[in-house]
């Protein structure tokens, strides 16, 4: 029988070390971090490649079409330089936004996880509010911009309450995701261990949900970003998404690239900030 | 057998009636030419969509149609309209009680909403240039002409720039006052015929009938006044922005050129820049002035009066541009 | 006292599915009639905010007569037929992408670096590329639709793979499930509710980036409908058209908090 | 405590009958085990006693009150462990204390005194997820012991551990009862466990859960002076314990025959 | 089989070994069980044969090679049952055999023949979530006998089982064994399992695990005829079989020395 268990002699402190296959990954695995960064290297360094090829070398790709790696370092030299580009330079902007975004973001989380655990702890209070949550949620922010400026003017306050439309629809559904997707059993062990309503709030319901609630404030964190656009709408003079719009308008391809990347670095800047904050809160998770 | 050809507009515009014009009384099919339409709420898209050949020619504003120009050669073969009366500096009533009692004064320091990049935006500076204000001493807020027509309701703001038939919209509504057009300021806005380069290239003779379709509906709405503001009044109430009997009767008022008239503004005498030439290369200035063009396009390379000479040129065409009849 | 009790469960238990029923009639109630009153308080100028019933007076006209080209049906389907692409495409590009991220490790670190950046581009930015792209044909906005509903089908399909039970990875392997069937028949079903809440995120964003589109390159669908009826100053039209987008936008969540149930009871919870 | 008790569980749409007409009574400070087949309803009979389910028919009584919900008066002891996965083992152990508002020093104090008894040193600030399942079971078991209940309910709490550990926390449990008697409901597979600690056993029938006999232990450990001896070894080689086994062993046999057929079953080859 | 493994594990920025210098092996047909006390690395040691584990040195072979990977040529059931909560117990104990390609009506065969063995009839259809523990943990077995595997690695399989279908599962593991021979490795708690199922029973010493001794109970089994005898406590009651239960039992209570230590805390009143 081939496989059957059988070993050869089994004694002797002789640990000579296999170089099989598996230990082969095994190893690979130990490598963690380094591992990372060389496949995104090798995700990314291919891709550059690639890219300047075919706008640069190739020209399979027209610049009008899609920007070379020049055109968007030309674009990067314009908004860097004197008065930039859409109303000011790129640090200016990039700041603008990201306050814009964190206040978004502070605001959306600070009503959405409250209102999400409330839904999920309470029946009642779900069915009270889901219908009216369910009907506001799918109009975009878009949607909301003339309302937005009724009530808030052109001013920062606009575009803080269209990001917060947004950002908030996630943190509201996943912290309520969360709790309903606790263990019954955990629950029953705090209330016979004597845990009153709050304490179970504090103690099993809030740590049970914190997985869940992170999930949604990165989505939150993802949705203010992607709503910056739409709050810039509101007549914005500065700002990342004013660049967007203003190059768009311009059709300014190597801008709007430009200004795209720094989304995207600011975006997963702020999101691995908040991972390490999960970490920090979430240590039980190995 | 009729030719195809992809066409492009904005409707709800005064110079978008001849396309509409054109396809019920099927002139299209009188030079042979079977089209199908991309509409667009604004030049911008308009522009980007031609880069990926989703249409041939079209009409669009002069801001868009210089944008065209120096990114993804567009052709300006021809010219639509002046728009300078209907692009317009407009004021809410409080703000244009202000301003007639000190124009400057009124301007100063306010904010001023336009929708970045358009001919709006155009206007309103040159109204400013006209109180002898620059764009830095005001704040030049970006918004859609939508966003303009909200804020303004709300009072959020004194002074817009929109164009035609919003500024109408507005003027009905809240009693808004046009306190200054582009044509106050001095700035001739043209409205532009346009065509892809490689299309013109490979169908000269497809992008001269197109003229001729064209130029014959400016012939058949000279002709018809009555009729022609029915039809924009139709037009525009099907587009979903209707307006009354009043301000079509304005819109028609906007000057636009027959075969002969075109011939004669785009005309370069003895290598001097034509009249078109001159209009644009200042809109372009203003757009590099703001960073939106890095240079200004030599005119020459764009506008070109070749397609309209074609028109001219051959009888049949002629005969069809210049008739008023049907 | 040997009488039945079954009805008789002590305070602050569950409520009744009738009890619950009326909390969300109430909860409905409550919301027009604040409506309502703010419309009709004259707080907030009917310019801005038209009653309920305004609104219920205005989608039943633009119902019969054409606004903007089309009747607000032919508009509403328009949308849809946008909808049902972008998100269909994303749906069935990003939840195996995000399966299999949770489950290779290296095409975790291949891709994410890239991903973790493109999400945070929002979906209208995209279009002035849609429109260089694919023009104003069907393309340009499922491009966009793509790029709003995508990054949640991802996140969520990752997530779930990342966190099914690995003792129950292990069994199916020992029982000599391959790589294929391990991720049918494990990592599926295991991550299948996370799934399906990823896809209710994306949906909602979807139909957001999707309005986003028809705003700036099309000319029919209810995002039309409601810049035309901006433009021309008339809130009923504009908040028709909310109400359209909002009812649309809560069918799609019904459909799929349905698909959710389902998925729960294959897992045999009577709960 | 328990009257005429009756609960049923809908199975894809069909009436279940876990429970049929159980009726017995724990008295103060008495030690009743429950034995009985898998899927009997043992679970469901400590839940109820805990307030974490409700019978569909009959009612549960603890003192002259009906029962009407969880509180920390009835401790239990979950057979799936049920630690917080966010808290540490101390934390873990601490959460009761916590709950009553036990200050920290004092809390810290009796936590301690758990973690050496369990013999848990060393993993104070580890999480579950860390730990053996026996581990878990153990840090499980303080937990309740630390709130010092007037009722202890557990279900199956040695289930998880190593025999050896099982047999002096057997020991513990008992020196436990006998310094600081309790009111206690234990649920155990082992009949030895059960004879071993209880004062009554409660042996029952497959499902749907009856009750098939009660045998009273308290008066035959008394008459034959079982506390005497030190060890569970010394105690189960008595031939009183022997006796009350081998019957209680009789009684689940019988029920056994019917059900599972024993078999070989022929292999492919 | 198992040659000088060590296996250490970081919790919280420490090394901790779990296993050190283990070293034996299993023969073909040949039925192994390991004992220790909890969190000694009898897990840890299971789920290297498995493959779902790998040693830090040393190595684990099966036959010839090192162990790669898991596969179904070796089946686990595990000391946490891992069920596919979304599979029906049919589902469940056909899944490997569906992975194999098993036709069917072969596979439903196979299938009806363990639920009877294992007395789930009625449960077919049933979802894990809806059986108590023991029912679940029958399924568990039930799903790895099914494969009819070359090797049986079991990690406490009957732990969650109540004592009557646990003695009933002993027996029929032994009948299974001896009329279609397997290599097993067991691991339990209960010394008694260990003797009455195994040819040889690893004892293993507390954290970090090291084997203490090997036991052969093959030759004495051999040698008293163990086997004519059909039920488990006929063989229990031998006292070849006692001598070599409380050899094993003292090795194990030496260790409890100086672990947990006893005492009644004093409670707070
Ligand atoms: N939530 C539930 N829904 C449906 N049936 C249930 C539920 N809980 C328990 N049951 C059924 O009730 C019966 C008793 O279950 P219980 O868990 O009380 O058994 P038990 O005696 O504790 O078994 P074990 O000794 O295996 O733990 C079983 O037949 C089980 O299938
Ligand atoms: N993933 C892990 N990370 C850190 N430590 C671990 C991990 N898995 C096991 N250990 C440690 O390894 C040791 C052995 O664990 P293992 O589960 O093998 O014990 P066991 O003998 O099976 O115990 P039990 O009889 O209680 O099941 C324990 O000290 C445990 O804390
Ligand atoms: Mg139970
Ligand atoms: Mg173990």
């Amino acid at each position: 029988m081939a496989a059957s268990v059988r070993s050869a002699s089994a004694t002797g402190r002789s640990s000579a070390v296999s170089s099989s296959a598996t230990r082969a990954t095994r190893d690979a695995k130990r490598l963690g971090g380094q591992r990372r960064a060389v496949l995104a290297l090798a995700a990314i360094v291919p891709l550059l490649i690639l890219w300047y090829v075919l706008t640069s070398v190739t020209h399979t790709v027209s610049p009008g079409r899609f920007p070379s790696p020049h055109d968007v370092y030309q674009a990067a030299l314009q908004i860097s330089h004197g008065n930039g580009y859409a109303g000011g330079t790129m640090s200016r902007q990039v700041w603008q936004s990201s306050k814009l975004v964190l206040m978004g973001f502070a605001v959306a989380s600070g009503v959405g996880v409250p209102l999400g655990l409330l839904m999920g702890w309470s029946r009642r209070a779900e069915a009270l509010i889901n219908p009216a949550f369910l009907l506001l949620r799918p109009i975009p922010p878009l949607a909301w911009i003339p309302l937005a400026i009724l009530w808030f003017g052109l001013g920062d306050g606009a575009k803080i309450f269209v990001i917060w439309f947004a950002a908030f629809v996630p943190a509201v559904i996943n912290s309520h995701t969360g709790v309903r997707n606790l263990d019954p059993t955990l629950i029953a062990a705090a209330r016979v261990h004597g845990a009153s309503p709050p304490q179970i709030v504090r103690h099993v319901l809030i740590p049970g949900a914190l997985p869940m609630i992170f999930t949604g404030l990165r989505l939150s964190l993802q949705a203010s970003w992607t709503t910056l656009v739409a709050a810039e709408l509101v007549g914005a003079i500065l700002g990342l998404g004013h660049v967007l719009i203003v190059a768009s308008l311009d059709i300014y391809p190597g801008m709007i690239l430009y200004a795209m990347i720094w989304v995207g670095i600011m975006g997963a800047a702020m999101t691995k900030a908040l991972g390490v904050v999960e970490k920090r809160v979430i240590p039980w998770r190995s | 057998e009729p030719v195809h050809m992809n066409v492009s507009y904005q409707p709800t515009n005064w110079w978008a009636l001849p396309y509409v014009l054109a396809t019920k009384k099927n002139w299209w099919a009188d030079v042979g030419l079977q089209v199908s339409y991309s509409t667009f709420p604004a030049g911008v898209p308009q522009i980007a969509s031609a880069a990926a050949g989703s249409w041939d020619a079209g009409g669009t504003g002069s801001v868009p149609a210089v944008i065209g120009a120096a990114r993804y050669h567009i052709l300006t073969v021809g010219i639509t309209n002046d728009e300078s009366a209907t692009n317009v500096l407009i004021a809410t009533k409080e703000a244009a009680a202000r301003f007639e009692k000190n124009p400057k004064e009124a301007l100063k320091g306010q904010r001023i909403l336009v929708t970045a990049n358009s001919t709006g935006e155009y206007a309103a500076a040159a109204c400013l240039h006209k109180y002898g204000l620059s764009e830095n001493d005001v704040t030049m807020v970006n918004l859609g002409q939508a966003g303009i027509m909200s804020a303004l309701t709300s009072g959020t703001a004194g002074f817009g720039a929109l164009w035609a038939p919003n500024s109408y919209t507005l003027e009905d509504k809240i009693g808004a006052k046009i306190v200054c057009t582009g044509k106050d300021g001095d700035a001739i806005i043209p409205g532009a015929l346009v065509v892809r380069e490689d299309y013109a290239k490979e169908h000269p003779d497809l992008v001269a009938k197109y003229l001729a379709v064209y130029l014959h509906a400016i012939k058949w709405e000279k002709a018809h006044p009555e009729e022609t503001v029915k039809a924009l009044q139709e037009a525009d109430k099907e587009a979903g922005v209707p307006i009354s009997e009043k301000y079509a009767k304005v819109e028609y008022q906007r000057p636009i050129f027959d075969l002969a008239e075109q011939l004669e503004i785009m005309a370069r005498h003895g290598g001097k820049p034509s009249k078109v030439d001159v209009w644009f290369d200042r809109i372009a200035e203003f757009m590099k002035s703001k960073g939106s063009l890095q240079s200004v396009p030599a005119a020459s390379s764009y506008i070109t009066d070749k397609y309209l000479k074609m028109v001219n040129d051959d009888p049949k065409l002629k005969a069809f541009a210049n008739d008023a009849s049907r | 006292m040997a009488q039945l009790v079954a009805s008789r469960r002590p305070g602050r238990g569950i409520p009744s599915a009738p009890e619950l029923a009326a909390l969300s009639v109430a909860g409905l109630l409550l919301f027009f009639a604040a409506w309502y009153g703010v419309a009709a308080s004259g707080w907030v100028p009917s310019r801005f905010l038209p009653g309920p019933q305004v609104i219920a007076e205005m989608i039943d006209r633009l119902a019969q007569q054409p606004y903007a080209g089309y009747t607000i049906q032919v508009h509403t389907l328009a949308s849809l037929k946008r909808f049902a692409l972008g998100f269909g495409l994303a749906a069935a590009l990003g939840v195996p992408l995000g399966l299999l991220m949770g489950w290779y490790r290296w095409l975790d670190d291949l891709v994410t670096p890239l991903f973790e950046a493109v999400r945070f581009v929002a979906p209208i930015a995209w279009v002035p590329f849609a429109a260089l792209w694919f023009g104003t044909g069907i393309g340009g906005p499922i491009l966009i639709i793509f790029s709003g509903a995508f990054p949640p089908c991802v996140i969520n399909a990752y997530r779930g793979a990342r966190q099914v039970d690995k003792v129950l990875v292990e069994a199916a392997q020992t029982l000599g499930a391959g790589g294929l069937r391990a991720i049918g028949e494990v990592l599926v079903p295991a991550a299948l509710p996370s799934i399906v809440a990823g896809l209710r995120v994306s949906a909602g964003l979807g139909w957001q980036s999707l309005i986003g589109a028809e705003l700036i390159v099309v000319s029919s669908g209810v995002g039309y409908l409601m810049v035309q009826g901006q433009t021309s100053l008339q809130t009923p039209i504009v908040m028709s058209a909310m109400v359209a987008i909002g009812v649309i936008g809560f069918v799609i969540d019904v459909a799929l908090r349905a698909l959710e149930r389902a998925v729960r009871r294959s897992w045999g919870d009577q709960g | 405590m328990f009257r005429n008790v009756k609960r049923a569980f809908r199975r894809s749409d069909q009436e279940v009958l876990a429970l049929d007409d159980v009726s017995f009574e724990v008295g103060e400070k008495e030690f009743v085990a429950i034995v009985g087949p898998s899927g009997c309803g043992k679970t469901t009979l400590l839940r109820m006693a805990a307030g974490l389910d409700f019978p569909s028919a009959g009612s549960v009584l603890v003192g002259a009150h009906e029962v009407a919900g969880p509180g920390p008066d009835r401790a239990v002891v979950f057979q799936q462990f049920a630690l917080f996965p966010w808290k540490t083992v101390e934390e873990n152990i601490g959460f009761g204390l916590r709950c009553r508002g036990t200050p920290s020093d004092a809390r810290a104090a009796i936590v301690a005194r758990y973690v050496e008894l369990m013999g848990l040193q060393g993993y104070e600030r580890a999480y579950p997820q860390q730990l053996s399942g026996g581990m878990q079971q153990r840090v499980a078991i303080a937990r309740s012991y630390a709130l010092d209940p007037d009722v202890l309910l557990m279900d199956e709490p040695f289930g998880a551990l190593d025999a050896q550990t099982r047999v002096v926390m057997q020991e513990e449990l008992i020196k436990l009862c006998r310094v600081n008697p309790r009111t206690a409901l234990f649920i155990t597979h082992s009949v030895e466990e059960a004879v071993y600690l209880a004062d009554r056993v409660v042996v029952m029938t497959r499902s749907p859960g009856r009750i098939r006999e009660i045998l009273d232990i308290a008066s035959v450990r008394r008459r034959e002076a079982w506390e005497k001896l030190e060890h569970v070894e010394e105690v189960m080689d008595l031939e009183s314990f022997v006796h009350l086994r081998t019957r209680i062993w009789r009684m689940l046999r019988e029920q056994q025959e019917g059900a599972a057929v024993p078999g070989v079953p022929a292999q492919p080859a």
